[in-house]
């Protein structure tokens, strides 16, 4: 299992209605590598990193994550890989701690408690961690999106747009986080406009333009 | 790779319901609200059919159980919107959690809701309606437990369809209410039966028509949820 | 109206006194016209419309 | 070839109901207890059998889109459902009218036409619901699921709607122990099951239509021709 493709794509295609959003994408990914994923709104760059999540499903062509097929073997992949989308998965009602608590206890993580709060103050949320998300900031929104996805420590991570909405010190905090994961042999996929700053963390690069690969 | 340990059926299935109570604690004002929004579809029945006394007195259940319904639509449209905000239960999915204990789990949460309102509703009723229990309280809470039960397994498989489609707030009481009547029919006529006295002894068949909706309907409710929630 | 109750009262006792015919429910004619009727219209209506629709869905096909 | 059997069904529908309209209204004798009230009986039952009947097509459709997907059964689906509820509406309404000579008034919450009631209105609402979602892939996951668990309700709704009854039943259909009666009722049926192949028929070729433009593919891409695709293609 060790020597199959991190992600790899043969054909794939996904239609929402009559709209094309990939049109048979093929392509094949190593482990341990990063890819930079670019091209302009609506090239279908989150449609691909869902499609990889396996938060959507192909409507043709064949997808494998880590050697297991999308269509079967959707919660084998899904202990394994995470995804940072524009929607950020977390309940507005509940306070930081509690939304990190809950997804800890979901994985089955031991000391569920102390790792959701060691990841607060890593990613610097630990003064906020009492307060409902409801009162939270866009960028504050996304540092607990992205301790989520640290939680799971996943084999392959999907990171869309990961830098929006961030200040300064956030942009900073996000890249040191990426090039920790990349140096611990995660997979990572990074989707993000801001290309020049994508080349300096990404080894590869992959462009999209409605719904095709392309050249950049 | 440190590969996540699954957790069991059971497991999330509790962890899930902790979390649904959990929000429901921390937005009382909401469930406040609901209570309210009860108490005054009792309080406006009263009104549309004048003071005769009589006639409030013998159809009470009908009208606890109408309020309760009308409040069910509210709770059920509720516990989706939570969860389609910010896409939570997509996030659940993707954890992943085992879908079927999310739809137990919704499914609880919302009967306990509901059995939580049924029975702040049972005092306000004797209160208007001047209604006596003639047989036992027991009964009573059996009854309500096996109506709301009722309500929540297809309100919250239907919930999870409409809270995605256009016109949710119509498409859910046009799907639910046809699918609902064996249940409500039994329902009422049991807690009339508990309320009244029972001297053809037809509390077992109601009881059995109750136990029986349940059973149909949280089994399906478990078996096709997870189609209804994956994409 | 009130010949037509005259005749049926004419036809039940015409039909007591034979003690075989016409049963309890005399008459009735109308509701049996309505109920023709209303599955004839039906049968028009819902054919005439499930043909359009089907010629308008196939136009807007063929042009591509 | 197909179109005209398809034309045939509607002929032969057609023909035989002219034929069994003379049978019921002229034929066949008066029922003893109800007259020739009786007589609706003959377009009544008929139509209601045949709405219960596409509701079962409905079902199976569905079943089967949920163990193997595929647009053909999601548009028999579509089509059956909508057919069973101009059934079932005509159905209920010539019930009613039946019953004001019978029992005197318009609705007298017989068991049967209560129950068909209900129906129409939960396939009203699986009906709305394919309105209201554009994707074709979830509307038609979402919609099977649907028709599952409108349709399992059906015993108890039967059930339910007697128990609840039982207090002063009411006779709800005739004794057709005489032959002719059960001879025209017979027609009758074949006539409507005939008319009622045409209209999931043409509904189908309606509803697959619909489907092929909302899935149109692009030229490049059809070349492979998958199978989720080529099915809707022509």
């Amino acid at each position: 299992m060790e020597n199959h493709p991190a992600v790899e794509l043969r054909d794939v295609s996904k239609r929402f209605g009559a709209q094309w959003a990939l049109a048979r994408i093929s392509y094949s990914l190593p482990r341990g590598q990063s890819l930079l994923l670019t091209g302009p709104n609506g090239s279908g760059k989150t449609t691909l990193l869902r499609l990889i999540a396996t938060a959507s499903s192909p409507t043709l062509g064949e997808l494998r994550v880590l050697g297991l097929n999308v269509r079967d073997q959707r919660e084998e992949i899904r202990q394994q890989v995470a995804l940072l989308s524009h929607a950020s998965f977390i309940y507005e009602d509940l306070s930081a701690l509690q939304n990190l608590s809950l997804m800890s206890r979901l994985l089955g993580i031991k000391d569920s408690k102390q790792r959701a709060a060691s990841l607060l103050s890593e990613v610097g949320l630990a003064p906020h961690s009492p307060k409902p998300i409801r009162q939270f900031s866009a960028g504050m929104r996304k540092r607990l999106a992205i301790a989520r996805l640290l939680l799971k420590a996943p084999a392959v991570a999907l990171l869309d747009e990961p830098f929006a909405a961030l200040d300064p010190s956030g942009m900073g905090q996000m890249e040191r986080i990426i090039r920790q994961l990349i140096t611990q042999g995660t997979t990572v996929i990074l989707a993000t406009h801001q290309v020049e700053h994508g080349k300096t963390l990404c080894n590869l690069r992959l462009h999209l333009d409605s719904g095709r690969v392309a050249a950049p | 790779m440190n590969g996540s340990p699954r957790i069991g059926l059971l497991r999330s299935l509790a962890l899930v319901l902790a979390k649904d109570i959990l929000i429901e604690w921390r937005t009382r004002a909401r469930l406040n609200a609901l209570v309210i929004f009860a108490f005054g579809t009792l309080l406006i029945f009263s009104f549309a059919l004048g003071p005769d006394t009589q006639l409030l007195q013998r159809n009470a259940g009908g009208y606890l159980w109408l309020a309760l319904l009308f409040a069910s639509l509210m709770a059920l449209g509720e516990s989706f919107r939570i969860e389609r905000e910010n896409s939570a239960l997509d996030g659940l999915r993707l954890l992943p959690v085992d879908p079927r204990a999310l739809f137990l789990g919704k499914a609880l949460g919302n009967a306990a809701v509901l059995v939580g309102l049924a029975f702040v509703l049972v005092p306000v009723m004797i209160g208007l309606f001047g209604v006596s229990i003639s047989l036992s309280f027991g009964l009573l809470a059996v009854t309500l437990v096996l109506g709301c039960l009722a309500i929540s397994a297809p309100g919250t498989l239907y919930s999870a369809v409409a809270s995605n489609a256009r016109a949710r707030d119509v498409l859910l009481p046009l799907l639910l209410f046809p699918l609902i009547i064996p249940a409500l029919l039994a329902a009422v006529k049991a807690t009339t039966v508990v309320l009244q006295g029972d001297p053809m002894s037809q509390l077992r068949s109601w009881f059995g028509l109750l136990a029986g909706f349940n059973l149909v309907y949280w089994g399906l409710g478990f078996a096709l949820f997870p189609l209804v929630i994956e994409e | 109206m009130t010949w037509m109750h005259c005749l049926g009262a004419l036809v039940q006792s015409a039909s007591a006194s034979q003690a075989v015919g016409a049963g309890r429910i005399v008459g009735g004619w109308e509701y049996v016209w309505a109920a023709y009727g209303i599955t004839w219209a039906a049968i028009v209506v819902y054919t005439t419309s499930l043909i359009m629709r089907l010629r308008s869905a196939q136009e807007s096909e063929d042009p591509r | 070839m197909a179109n005209r059997v398809r034309w045939a069904f509607l002929i032969v529908a057609l023909g035989m109901l002219v034929v069994g309209a003379y049978l019921a209204l002229a034929w066949a004798p008066p029922d003893r207890e109800m007259g020739d009230v009786q007589r609706i009986m003959y377009v009544h039952v008929p139509q209601l059998w045949m709405a219960l009947l596409a509701m079962t097509l409905n079902f199976a459709c569905s079943v089967i889109y949920l163990v193997r997907n595929s647009w053909k059964t999601d548009s028999l689906a579509e089509a059956s459902a909508e057919v069973g509820v101009v059934f079932g509406a005509v159905g209920i309404a010539l019930g009613s009218i039946w019953g004001r000579p019978t029992w005197g008034v318009w609705w007298a919450w017989d068991p049967r036409l209560t129950t068909a009631a209900i129906l129409l209105v939960a396939y009203c609402g699986y009906l709305a619901l394919r309105r209201f979602v554009d994707d074709p892939e979830r509307r038609a996951v979402w919609s099977a699921v649907t028709a599952i668990v409108a349709y399992v309700d059906v015993p108890l709704i039967w059930y339910s709607v007697q128990w609840w009854r039982s207090l002063h039943q009411v006779q709800s259909s005739p004794r057709t122990v005489d032959p002719q009666m059960v001879l025209v009722l017979r027609w009758q049926s074949f006539a409507f099951l005939s008319l009622m192949v045409f209209y999931v028929w043409t509904r189908y070729l309606i509803a697959m239509a619909t489907r092929r433009r909302e899935l149109a593919m692009p030229a490049e891409l059809s070349a492979p021709a998958p199978m989720q695709t080529s099915e809707v293609a022509r």
